[in-house]
């Protein structure tokens, strides 16, 4: 994966089965593996869906960016969005075994990235998950021969 | 995302295929609600082989389904879980709180 | 398809397959029909390749932007490049049948879309890739209910 | 993609997985220009099966393929073609050009 992929959509859930696919295929381009790649996928979506139902408010006009690089050893996806400050990885997180209607979302991102980060910049939300790379797929990154 | 009920005498099944998100569930969650609440179903059978993603509101709403059919005296069921969806229950501790069959007959059968 | 999708990655081959793999779900979701979907993803891996050979000269770390939008009727693909002035619609393009090596990507293009138009702005190639959507989904469109 | 070569009595089947496109086809292009240029084999057959997607550069390899093998009196063939395939040779009147035949055994045996 050279350099990244730098991509807009608006907060409509129509965008979303397109994020995953592409999601989806940054981490076939960087080797992560079935399992991992899953598991990224998921966090993604949820972190999108999130993103439209909650930091938007269900309008579906408003601006998300979604970036994705191979960093030394990991795979990063940021999401990107404009709603009010939210910390996906500093709230408090129910336990998911009770069989109530929703609210398993931000425990899936949490459960499924390896690490989480969150920043506020100039009125945007940052959002990073990460996957590291299995070993294999990493020495070759470090061999520059991967991708 | 496809959802397409099939009739049987000991109960209905619910053939899910496609992508289960926050854009399709809410036509999932509508088809196993008005079956969980007709009295003259016994048994839901939620087939799931078709799906290979399902996100947390597509599992809501099978949980809300369990919740409804429950109160009816209804009994649901899942079948054909692959990779993906098996993933996400697992995660969110709910695999033992379905009822899982390995085919829509054994299903409806016992 | 509410809005656009606009997706920013370097010329590098490694991208080609995320680009098609893009495109295509672009074409899925306003229901373009696998023919009419073949020859759009075509037309744009074409003009792609042509991008990073010709016009980036096989550097692989300059800037491609692809757009993807509905028009009324059509679906719209635009690929962006900072390259030399090249109208992709103005070359004379030698017939097909002769057993020569390459010298078919133009040739592609052209007889793959519907409409094609060429813009040179502000030091970018704006190559605009038209494909028209099918009766039913054309309707649809206008009634604003298809996606 | 990935090029996987079978050798036989009568020539040498070159199986081909995946995407044809500008940064596969110089592997796929290498692949047969080795077999063509190799006397001993009177038949190579490329089969396309597991192939959807080929673009300019691999509809090029092939026919610098056939060129080469024309030259060293090789026969060149091409089976499996699926519609994406097709689609392609047909727009750039190649189909005519190249010798199509339905399956490895059939371009092996005549
Ligand atoms: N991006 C966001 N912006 C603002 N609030 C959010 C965001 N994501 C989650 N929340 C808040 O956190 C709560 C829990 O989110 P989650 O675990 O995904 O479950 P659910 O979305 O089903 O409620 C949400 O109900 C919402 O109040
Ligand atoms: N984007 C571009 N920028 C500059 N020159 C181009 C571009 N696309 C095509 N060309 C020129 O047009 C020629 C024909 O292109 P094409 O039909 O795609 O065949 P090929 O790429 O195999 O040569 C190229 O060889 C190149 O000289």
């Amino acid at each position: 994966m050279v350099g990244e992929v730098d991509v807009r959509i608006a907060s409509d859930p129509r965008w979303l089965k397109l994020a995953r696919t592409l999601i989806d295929e940054c981490c076939q381009i960087v080797s992560l593996g079935a399992g991992p790649t899953r598991a990224m996928v998921m966090a993604a979506n949820e972190a999108l869906s999130n993103v439209m139902r909650h930091a938007y408010g269900g309008d579906r006009t408003c601006p998300i960016r979604i970036v994705c690089r191979r960093t030394s050893g990991a795979l990063e996806v940021e999401i990107w969005d404009r709603g009010d400050e939210f910390d996906p990885f500093a709230q408090r997180v129910p336990p998911p075994d009770e069989l109530r209607g929703g609210g398993r979302g931000l425990f899936l991102i949490r459960s499924s990235v390896d690490e989480g980060e969150y920043a506020r910049t100039s009125g945007w939300n940052r959002t990073r998950l990460r996957k590291r790379l299995p070993g294999e797929a990493r020495r070759e990154a470090l061999r520059g021969h991967a991708g | 995302m496809q959802v397409n009920i099939k009739h049987h005498a000991e109960g209905a099944v619910v053939q899910v295929t496609g992508d289960v998100d926050m854009l399709s569930s809410p036509r999932l969650r509508e088809a196993i609600l008005e079956l969980a609440q007709d009295c003259a179903k016994a048994r839901i059978v939620v087939n799931l082989e078709g799906v290979h993603y399902i996100d947390s509101s597509g599992v809501a709403s099978l949980v809300e389904g369990l919740q409804t059919a429950r109160r009816y005296r209804t009994k649901l069921m899942l079948v054909g879980l692959n990779e993906g969806p098996r993933d996400v229950l697992q995660l969110t501790r709910l695999l033992d709180v379905f009822d899982v069959r390995a085919s829509d007959s054994a299903a409806l059968g016992d």
